[in-house]
């Protein structure tokens, strides 16, 4: 350690730095540090003559490590970095003290920031003495990819995949394609043919070359990682399928509330209370009647069936009002007498086109009816004299009366929840769910459809309700990144990651469940953990929870950041 | 007790010109800016909830469409174009027809056609009477307009204006009783002493004569005309039930014939103005015209035209014969106008509005009793 | 094929459509040649069809297929079913040929809609039978916009090793994401998220940032664009810049500062925010004395600068780039408050937009993220009384929030801006937060509360005693000498008049001005309400029918950044699928109406 | 010259250092006493790295990282606010003040927060004097 | 059998004894050694007086086995002796090798310990106040006994160790083998602990390991226990993943969990701050409130976490 070669350079960033920190101090302070061949300061340190200055010294001087102190490393890190892989030592051989942002920047009083940059850049130089050369590594990926899902989402992804020439396997429960999009009819809010966008994708994933659908198949298992998963599926009743993929992208869609759960209701037990999937099919099928066989006269859309109720879901399923008022519109279409009542709380019509459509349907006299969040109708009988089947009750929020409506067919909007599988689908592929069952993103704003677990992705409803468009946009997305990954045919490893030595490891598992990214894997023939740095990310929470000190993050050891804490007090400590 | 939705009554109100009703989605916005709206009566907004959902019991006894003078800035404001003031406005269509126990009211707003029917034919009645009249049972001439021998003696048309006047006023009192029966008699939780009535009564002159609610419009300039066409029908009216022997002397009364050309002045320049302001459609509440407006706003005109007409060609021009020709085709227009216009239409606003101020300052007054009886019996006030 | 079906196209329009530049008959005429068409009639909009009545044509006719035409046929789809059912025949046999969904509103919309009718008849998805020719296509792709759809865009497409352009019009990416302080609903902060990104995109080796440019001219056809770029003159080379701002503190200019929404002032030579990407200086040319003089007056920067990088003598230039792939997501502007004047914006000072308390409650903000009161302070510079704030001012007391400004209104902006409602719940938390005994109203509509974690998010605010008043509130007046807003409570069927000391505007979103001259350069279309045309609402939502161009963000239509994002990387699996596969999609335009009724033709027989 | 106390500040890399950074782009002033480690997460923050830098000497330690909810690794935060009630009370029974170990959270736009929170920190630790534990050790140690 | 017997010593210094016993628990082997070796000092098990000690020429002694910890005068006195009379001096047994449980006292100063023993203490008579003194005068003349240390120390503190052979006590297999190799002389490069794995006491575990989450600790004694799964996995806070394996995993064999006594694993510094960011990590709550409450339920951290190595932390001792 200390034949090591170190060359230090203070940037005066103009006068940015010099302004306040004595520069000339502070590489003289360097030049006397053991290991340190070179000290320098000089005026624009990021300038081309500047890095020409490093580049040479390294050569000309055999430098093997360079500190630099000058502004943060989040901005010139890359650029110093650069120049010492042009110098042909290796970019990790530098460290940066930030006697800029976070010195000369903040602080007036010239002795106490010189004092402070003389302290980073003695726990620089401590520090980079332990630098190790660290190498980018590149894993293989497999260009192919599995899909779990046979609804609009899994089919556009497959479809984006294929049409750029990569082959997918496409694994679908059911013994057809089309998933829940399968039983609608017409979209809102511009009323076009769900049947036709839908037929128009699975003829073409069925015609693909590049896509193996797989029907009445489920995952049976998931091993390997990003690039490299293997994955079983059962295909039928006792087919079976191995599989090698790249990646694994989950858009295994929603289930409809079950309206039986809400009791009051009646759905099950009066014969007239419908879901909105079986409206739908009787829209579908033209034939809409009451159980009696009578053409009914009032219709009325109960919202949020299941959602928005802490005690089903807290959550929106956000495309039933939009179906609700597409009801309105086409009860209007196909019965022109008849009368619709919306009941809703809030009303949801926030797409494109859809606040447009609302209108369009206030407009046809529909009756909109709001009741209160956390109450429900009632549905009760009718009387001898009425011309209905029941009266609903509610408590009408907008004009503050108790109110009935006659009707005679009541359309229960249920609303979406989590599949019953999902649980297991998320073991699987390791990805977790959050509290209502949905599949969790990497990251809610920035990642919405990478997970935690690298190289597994999902689309669609699985992830949270949302309508075709969103779900659509979705599966591109996460096509998007698969194609990504593939057309550079190898994934490239960040140098910088988490790696688990396994002369060390006792297996205690405390590690694993600590990686969000679900990196680390247990072995339970050898009982050691694992770090599979293509899926890491470098944090080091498992670096420092690793309670028999196995695990060492790269570029952030132990020994590294000890020496950076000795060398910012001991020097404090010899000179103040 | 829940009370029943009707969803056909706002097909119903289609009839009586509220065409956009439908389309409010409840922001509130048009009760928040209008200038009348205030607590207990929170309109336009409720009264196009009840609508709406078609709860006509609500709508019945509900005196705010008579509250609103529609100056237009809830249609302004509105925004789904749900034309709050329109539907205010058609309501009150509605609820004329509806206090009138004849239902000719409802036959007039539902069909224009059977009310531009009944005008001609109380018209052709009109006139083929007074020309009965002048020239078989009168006795007059056609070449004497007044004065001795005239064509129309002032003491007959005299005693026709008050008979009419009698008809119209048992008319109009019995729908006004209805207005109050709907309005208060028939809510029991309504608590409102006799005295009461007596200690608000100012409120009926006050209203009829000013309409200073409506002066609290944010425009002042719809309140000025409405009030000089009020105040010019109003003299008029006063003119011919008690001053139509000066205003039918020979020789020109100025102290009745000045008010006279005022309040002809004053009728024929607002109706025009309103004519003209319903054809261009540029002021909110000139926006949307259902037919009997125009039927109405035409009728006034020609009324105010045919009454000045006669009087000049009598006074200015000395002929007579033309004058009294012109007097029959002017009552052709006054008698259906008083008769079928008063109580069955639009005019009868003259008087469901004093009354509505009056009745729902008794209402308010009644609720705030309640309320403090409520609050004093320490049960929680209604959220 | 066998005997052919006996097909029945009736043409439906509704009262309300738009006018589309389609000739109805002559497209009558030609579905009357199409095989196996018995039966065709145009219907005029009044009576809506009666299914009983069309049941009994539909009988007599012995139609078998009912193809349902116009331009949105959905509208008549249940008649028709219904009606067929009642006939007795196959209800899934009524197809729809909608003109307005398959883009017959361009200049050749009667050609259009007459292949789209073709296709019905055919009974083959539209879609499938006029897919584009794939063309070659230039592996290099340009982005229009910096925020942050754009951003995400240009990092997935050049993470996959593709060369990017990304032209952003200001100085610097970032967009109106960097402004923001939180993001709903988790509240996690806009700058630690978005910073990384934009710091990403200034070191990629494979973006080319164009910032302070702007495109002027697109030639070329789908896969192989050449564009003209404007680049601004910034006066300041940006890479050697070192952001040591020593030139702005000489700059005697002060102009309202468009990051902090013109709550905060910048000097003539700026940075639009301390983590701007490039990361370095420019000069506003409409501001700077030096400039505006001639070169005669000022000039403290350029002898202020140590590195002398700033060069007055820079003149903009075009420069011209080749593309296969065009991205726009040129995103929005918000709606001006101004126009709806009793909300009293520009009269009442502490009327604020949503941008504007963006910036004020942000911790970079001018009062570091204290939520204060405007106080009047004289500019010692212009001798003139101004509102400002002041990290010292007073804290509002009250605040009230109105949501839908703007927006839901026919008068303004009829859509729904989609984000108002989070970003006001949000706004309502950090005035709680921040300002506990702060009285807090929220004035809403209906509380479209609909994404992931949305609607907890809204049962929070509620727990944080913030008062949700259902009805938007109506205006802003003085009353006694104090700033009062006034609304309806409807579900408390009360007038409320509450007096505050600040109200928040959130204000709606808006198609970014530029974007009609944008859509005309680019050959794209824009809908009825201004955002850029998508292909397909559903399933194509990032296409346009030029082929090689995509929408992403809000620039298609309002969305929240979650949405924006998961489309600005659905735009880059379009651009990858064509440069991997090297199959570019050409534009729908170029396809006959012979080619398209052939290949529906070939499609229904195989 | 009156005490100035040394504080150790372990900074996360996303927010908290790009929150330091900005309070110096914001030219925002503060105490110069803390000296700023990077780690890439709070969670990397090894209790260890705290005792180390009391024996070295340190008069405080300051951690800061992202916001609960908004850690660039999703939920690494979270583990270094488990991390610090436990470590806290084992200080506390080593009778080192409370007030010279401090976690805090700050985003990438608090340079303000940052520097307050240097200020504050400063200035408490000044209030408690110099760390003894250096001292001590010292004081204890034996010729071998 | 070699010519000269080896010439060893045992000591001990502040201890329990436990040691000795170890080494007496080797059983019939303890025998086989007085064949093979020369026991110069053993003050358990021989008669034996410093002097004699003192006597021996430098380096005398093959080697030495000291056990125990430092914690006065006479302690330090010894090691340095032994130190000086020994080619080898090994650290038997977690008080010489960290400073043990006498090393506990580190958290308390040496006021508060002779209060507590001799004044505080209820088995004192009342009245009786009498503390001893270093030095006291007595008619005979000046009375010395050894001098009470402010604090404890780990025998590494006072001289240089070649070996450390870990545990409380060290098992008596590890001894044995310590034993043997020196005999044999093969004992490893100095400096290194002998008779322990280079892993933790999980390695060598029988108990399932799965998935680790708690919600709430507890004592050993108030749950019911899964005799096969991981004692921290049910919330036993068992220090079996941050210690030295090699003991054999007698406690957790027996229902009990490991208290560290082994020390440290190889490469870590701080057995207690490292189990302490390791049980820490595994608490399953993100909200504050709960995860106070989660770890309240652990009691003495500091004597948890360095039950036998408070001296041989970092911060060694407690400030106060």
């Amino acid at each position: 350690m200390e034949d090591r070669r170190i060359g230090v350079y203070v940037c005066n960033c103009g006068t940015n730095i010099a302004k306040v920190v004595d520069c000339d101090a502070v590489s003289d302070f360097a030049k006397k540090l053991p290991g340190v061949a070179v000290a320098r300061s000089y005026k624009y340190m990021c300038s081309n003559p500047g890095q020409e200055m490093i580049i040479q010294d390294i050569r000309e001087l055999s430098l093997d490590r360079v500190v630099v102190a000058a502004c943060s490393p989040r901005m010139h890190e890359p650029t110093f970095r650069k120049a010492l892989q042009t110098a042909g030592i290796n970019p990790y051989f530098l460290e940066m003290a930030n006697i800029r942002e976070q010195c000369s920047w903040v602080h007036d009083d010239a002795r106490a920031a010189t004092d402070k940059a003389l302290a980073l850049a003695h726990a620089a130089v401590r520090r980079v003495v332990h630098h190790e050369p660290l190498e980018k590594r590149f894993v293989d990926m497999c260009p192919a990819t599995l899909v779990l899902g046979g609804g609009i989402a899994g089919l556009t992804a497959a479809l984006e995949l294929s049409d750029a020439g990569q082959p997918v396997f496409l694994v679908e429960k059911d013994d057809h394609l089309g998933g829940n999009l399968a039983r609608v009819d017409l979209t809102a809010p511009y009323l076009d043919s769900a049947r036709d966008m839908l037929a128009d994708r699975i003829r073409r994933v069925l015609e693909s070359p590049k896509i193996e659908v797989l029907l009445r198949s489920t995952l049976q298992s998931l091993s390997g990682f990003v690039g490299n998963f293997r994955a079983e599926i059962r295909v039928g009743a006792d087919g079976a399928r191995t599989v090698d993929v790249g990646s694994v992208l989950v858009a295994t869609g929603f289930r409809e509330f079950d309206a039986r759960r809400i009791e009051h209701y009646g759905y099950g037990r009066l014969p007239n209370v419908v879901t909105s999937f079986e409206l739908e099919r009787m829209l579908r099928e033209g034939r809409i009647l009451t159980r009696g066989g009578r053409v009914p006269k009032y219709f009325a859309m109960i919202h949020c069936v299941g959602s928005r109720n802490p005690e089903y879901h807290g959550y929106c399923s956000r495309v039933c009002c939009m179906t609700a008022l597409k009801y309105g519109h086409e009860i209007k279409s196909a019965l022109p007498g008849a009368y619709v009542y919306d009941l809703y709380i809030d009303m949801h019509a926030f797409g494109k086109g859809c606040e447009d459509f609302y209108r369009r349907t206030a407009e046809m006299k529909t009756m909109f009816l709001m009741y209160a969040k956390g109450t429900t109708p009632e549905i009760v009988p009718s009387g001898p004299d009425d011309d209905c089947e029941m009266l609903i009750k509610v408590h009408e929020v907008l004009s503050g009366e108790e109110i009935e409506v006659p009707a005679d067919l009541v359309v229960l909007m249920v609303g979406m929840e989590a599949r019953e599988d999902a649980a297991d689908v998320a073991h699987l592929v390791s990805i977790s769910q959050d509290k209502d069952g949905w599949f969790i993103e990497s990251h809610p704003k920035l990642d919405p459809v990478a997970t935690t677990t690298e190289g597994v992705f999902i689309a669609g409803t699985c992830q949270a309700p949302k309508g075709i468009p969103g779900s659509v946009a979705q599966a591109e997305a996460a096509a998007a990144r698969i194609l990504g990954k593939i057309s550079r045919g190898k994934i490239e490893v960040d140098a910088v990651f988490a790696e688990v030595d396994e002369t060390r490891c006792s297996g205690c598992r405390m590690c694993n469940e600590l990686c969000p990214y679900a990196a680390i894997e247990y072995d339970a023939a050898t009982k050691r953990s694992r770090v599979i740095s293509a899926v890491c990310k470098a944090c080091g929470c498992c670096v420092a929870a690793c309670p028999s000190g196995a695990i060492q993050g790269r570029h952030f050891t132990d020994r590294q950041i000890f020496s950076q804490i000795e060398g910012v007090l001991e020097w404090a400590s010899s000179q103040g | 007790m829940a009370i029943r939705a009707n969803p056909r009554l706002v097909e119903e109100l289609e009839h009586y010109g509220a065409e956009d009703v439908a389309k409010c989605y409840h922001c509130g916005n048009c009760s928040a800016v209008c200038p009348f709206s205030r607590e207990p009566f929170l309109f336009p907004r409720k009264s196009m909830r009840y609508l709406q959902m078609g709860l006509e019991e609500k709508l019945l006894g509900n005196l705010e469409p008579w509250l609103c003078y529609y100056c237009g800035e809830c249609s302004e404001e509105c925004p789904r174009e749900a034309e709050p003031g329109e539907t205010m406005m058609s309501m009150r269509r509605w609820l004329t027809s509806r206090y009138d126990f004849t239902g000719i009211s409802k036959l007039f707003y539902r069909s224009w056609k059977a009310e531009l029917a009944a005008i001609l034919l109380v018209a052709l009645l009109t006139g083929a009477g007074f020309l009965l009249f002048g020239f078989r049972w009168g006795g007059g001439h056609l070449g004497v307009y007044a004065g001795e021998g005239a064509f129309l003696t002032t003491g007959a048309v005299h005693v026709f204006d008050w008979i009419l006047g009698c008809v119209l006023a048992a008319f109009l009192g019995i729908n006004c009783a209805r207005m109050w029966w709907f309005s208060i008699g028939k809510d029991r939780t309504l608590r409102i002493p006799p005295l009461a009535y007596l200690r608000q009564a100012f409120l009926l002159p006050v209203h009829f004569f000013t309409q200073k609610r409506y002066a609290e419009c944010g425009k002042k300039r719809p309140w000025a005309i409405h009030l000089a066409l009020m105040l010019s029908y109003t003299t008029m009216l006063v003119l011919i039930m008690f001053f139509l022997h000066a205003m039918h002397s020979e020789r020109t009364v100025w102290a009745a014939h000045g008010f006279g050309y005022l309040a002809t002045i004053g009728l024929l320049g607002t109706s025009i103005y309103a004519l003209r302001g319903r054809i261009r459609k540029e002021e909110t509440h000139y926006k949307h015209s259902h037919e009997t407006d125009w039927i109405f706003l035409i009728l006034l005109v020609f009324v105010a035209g045919t009454g000045i007409l006669q009087n000049v060609l009598y006074r200015v021009f000395h002929l007579d014969v033309a004058a009294n020709v012109v007097y029959v085709v002017h009552m052709m227009g006054v008698v259906p106008m008083l008769g079928l216009e008063v109580p069955f239409s639009k005019w009868a606003h003259l008087a469901y509005r004093p009354l509505a101020m009056y009745f729902s300052e008794l209402q308010a007054e009644a609720i705030r009793e309640r309320e403090r009886a409520v609050a004093a019996a320490g049960a929680p006030l209604p959220a | 094929m066998g005997v052919p079906k006996k097909i029945g196209v009736y043409f439906c329009q509704k009262e309300a459509a738009l006018p589309m530049p389609v000739d109805w008959d002559a497209v009558a005429e030609y579905a009357r040649g199409l095989p196996g068409v018995a039966h065709v009639e145009v219907r005029s909009p009044r009576p809506a069809p009666d299914p009983e009545v069309l049941a009994h044509e539909i009988k007599k006719r012995d139609l078998k297929v009912v193809v349902v035409a116009g331009d949105s046929p959905g509208h008549f789809k249940p008649a028709f079913t219904r009606a067929v059912a009642l006939a007795g025949g196959e209800p899934t046999e009524v197809r729809l040929a909608s003109f307005r969904q398959h883009g017959a509103g361009a200049d050749d919309g009667t050609e259009r809609a007459k292949a789209v009718v073709a296709c019905a008849v055919h009974g083959v998805p539209f879609g499938l039978a006029a897919s584009p020719r794939p063309t070659a296509v230039n592996p290099a792709t340009l982005v229009i916009g910096g925020g942050v759809a754009g951003i995400q865009a240009a990092l997935e497409i050049a993470d996959a090793g593709q060369k990017v352009y990304l032209v952003e019009k200001t100085g610097t990416i970032g967009g109106h994401m960097a402004m923001f302080d939180k993001t709903f609903p988790t509240l996690d902060c806009a700058a630690c998220i978005l910073t990384p990104k934009m710091v990403a995109v200034g070191q990629h080796e494979k973006i080319d940032l164009m910032t302070y440019a702007e495109v002027q001219d697109v030639a070329g056809e789908p896969g192989a664009y050449r564009v003209k770029v404007l680049k601004k003159a910034r006066f300041v080379d940006p890479d050697a810049c070192v952001a040591c701002h020593a030139c702005m503190e000489v700059c005697p200019v002060a102009v309202p500062s468009e990051f902090d929404g013109g709550i905060t002032t910048r000097k003539a030579i700026y940075m639009p925010f301390p983590q701007a990407v490039p990361n370095a200086y420019l000069v506003d040319a409409a501001a700077c004395t030096y400039i505006l003089s001639g070169g005669k007056k000022c000039g403290a920067c350029l002898r202020k600068c140590a590195k002398e990088l700033i060069h007055f003598d820079d003149r903009d230039e075009v420069v011209e780039i080749e593309v296969g792939s065009i991205v726009v997501a040129t995103g929005y502007d918000v709606f001006d408050a101004r126009r709806i004047e009793r909300y009293g914006y520009g009269v009442h000072p502490n009327v604020l937009t949503a941008l504007e308390f963006e910036r004020l409650t942000n911790a970079s903000g001018p009062t570091g993220g204290a939520i204060v009161m405007k106080t009047l302070r004289r500019n010692k510079r212009t001798k003139q009384d101004e509102w400002v704030f002041d990290a010292e001012g007073p804290r509002p007391g009250s605040v009230a929030i109105v949501h839908c400004v703007g927006s839901r209104d026919k008068k303004y902006n009829p859509y729904c801006s989609r984000v108002c409602c989070m970003y006001s719940l949000k706004f309502a938390h950090l005035v709680k937060e921040k300002l506990p005994d702060a009285v807090c109203y929220e004035f809403y509509i209906d509380m479209r509360a609909f994404g992931k974690g949305y609607e907890e998010f809204f049962e929070r605010i509620r727990l944080e005693e913030v008062f949700v008043v259902r009805g938007r509130s109506a205006k802003v007046v003085e009353k006694d000498g104090r700033m009062t807003i006034k609304g309806e409570d409807i579900l408390k069927d009360r007038l409320v008049e509450f007096p505050v000391d600040m109200v928040l505007l959130s204000v709606g979103l808006e198609p970014a001005c530029a974007s009609d001259r944008l859509a005309g350069i680019l050959g794209i279309d824009r809908d009825e309400d201004g955002w850029f045309r998508e292909t397909d609402y559903n399933i194509d939502p990032t296409g346009t029918e030029r082929g090689g161009i995509h929408v992403a963000g809000v620039c298609q239509g309002p969305k929240d950044i979650p949405d924006a994002v998961a489309q600005a990387s659905a735009v880059a699996a379009r651009v990858l699928k064509s440069v991997v596969s090297g199959r570019g999609q050409g534009s729908r335009a170029s396809l006959t109406v012979e080619e398209i009724e052939s290949r529906a033709r070939a499609l229904a027989g195989a | 010259m009156g005490f100035e106390p040394r504080i150790v500040g372990f900074l996360c890399n996303w927010c908290s250092y790009t929150g330091a950074d900005l309070a110096g782009t914001a030219r925002i002033h503060y105490a110069p006493n803390v000296r700023v480690i990077r780690v890439m997460c709070s969670a990397r923050v090894d209790p260890t790295f705290v005792v180390k830098a009391l024996a070295e000497g340190a008069d405080g330690v300051l951690i800061c990282g992202c916001h609960p909810g908004d850690c660039h690794y999703s939920e690494g935060n979270y583990k270094a606010m488990r991390r610090f009630p436990l470590l806290g009370r084992l200080l506390r029974d080593y009778g080192i003040e409370e007030d010279r170990v401090r976690l805090e959270w700050v985003s990438a736009s608090e340079g303000k927060r940052f520097a307050e929170i240097v200020d504050d920190m400063t200035e408490r630790v000044r209030r408690l004097g110099p760390s003894r534990v250096k001292t001590l050790l010292e004081a204890d140690r034996v010729e071998r | 059998m070699p010519e000269k017997k080896l010439q060893i010593a045992l000591y001990w210094g502040a201890a329990c004894g436990g040691c000795d016993v170890a080494v007496l628990d080797t059983n019939e082997f303890v025998i086989g050694v007085g064949f093979l070796v020369d026991i110069r000092l053993w003050p358990i098990a021989a008669d034996g007086k410093y002097r004699d000690v003192e006597a021996m020429a430098d380096g005398e002694l093959d080697c030495t086995l000291f056990h125990g910890a430092i914690r006065n005068s006479e302690n330090e006195h010894l090691a340095k002796l032994l130190r000086r009379k020994s080619k080898v001096l090994v650290a038997l047994g977690s008080c010489a090798h960290l400073g043990g449980i006498p090393g506990l006292a580190n958290q308390v100063t040496k006021q508060e310990i002779l209060e507590r023993v001799y004044l505080d203490n209820p088995s004192i008579e009342a009245g009786n106040r009498v503390v001893p003194l270093p030095s006291t005068r007595v008619d005979a003349g000046e009375l010395e006994i050894p001098r009470f240390y402010r604090r404890v120390y780990r025998l590494d503190d006072v001289v240089p160790v070649d070996y450390y052979v870990p545990g409380c006590p060290p098992a008596p297999e590890q001894v044995k083998a310590a034993l043997q190799a020196l005999v044999n002389g093969t004992l490893p490069p100095a400096r290194s602990v002998i008779g322990a794995s280079n892993r933790t006491v999980c390695d060598d575990c029988r108990r399932r390991k799965e998935e680790k989450k708690v919600t709430r600790f507890h004592r050993p004694w108030e749950i019911l226990q899964d005799p096969d799964r991981c004692l921290m996995e049910q919330g036993i806070l068992c220090a079996g993943s941050a210690t030295r394996s090699g003991c054999g995993v007698r406690c957790p064999d027996s229902g009990m969990p490991c208290r560290g006594c082994y020390g440290p694993a190889p490469n870590v510094i701080d057995q207690g701050a490292k189990f302490v960011s390791a049980v820490s990590s595994i608490v399953d709550s993100k909200d504050p409130r709960e995860i106070e409450r989660i770890l309240g339920d652990i009691p003495d951290i500091l004597g948890y976490a360095y039950r036998f190595g408070l001296p041989a932390s970092l911060l060694q001792r407690s400030i106060r």
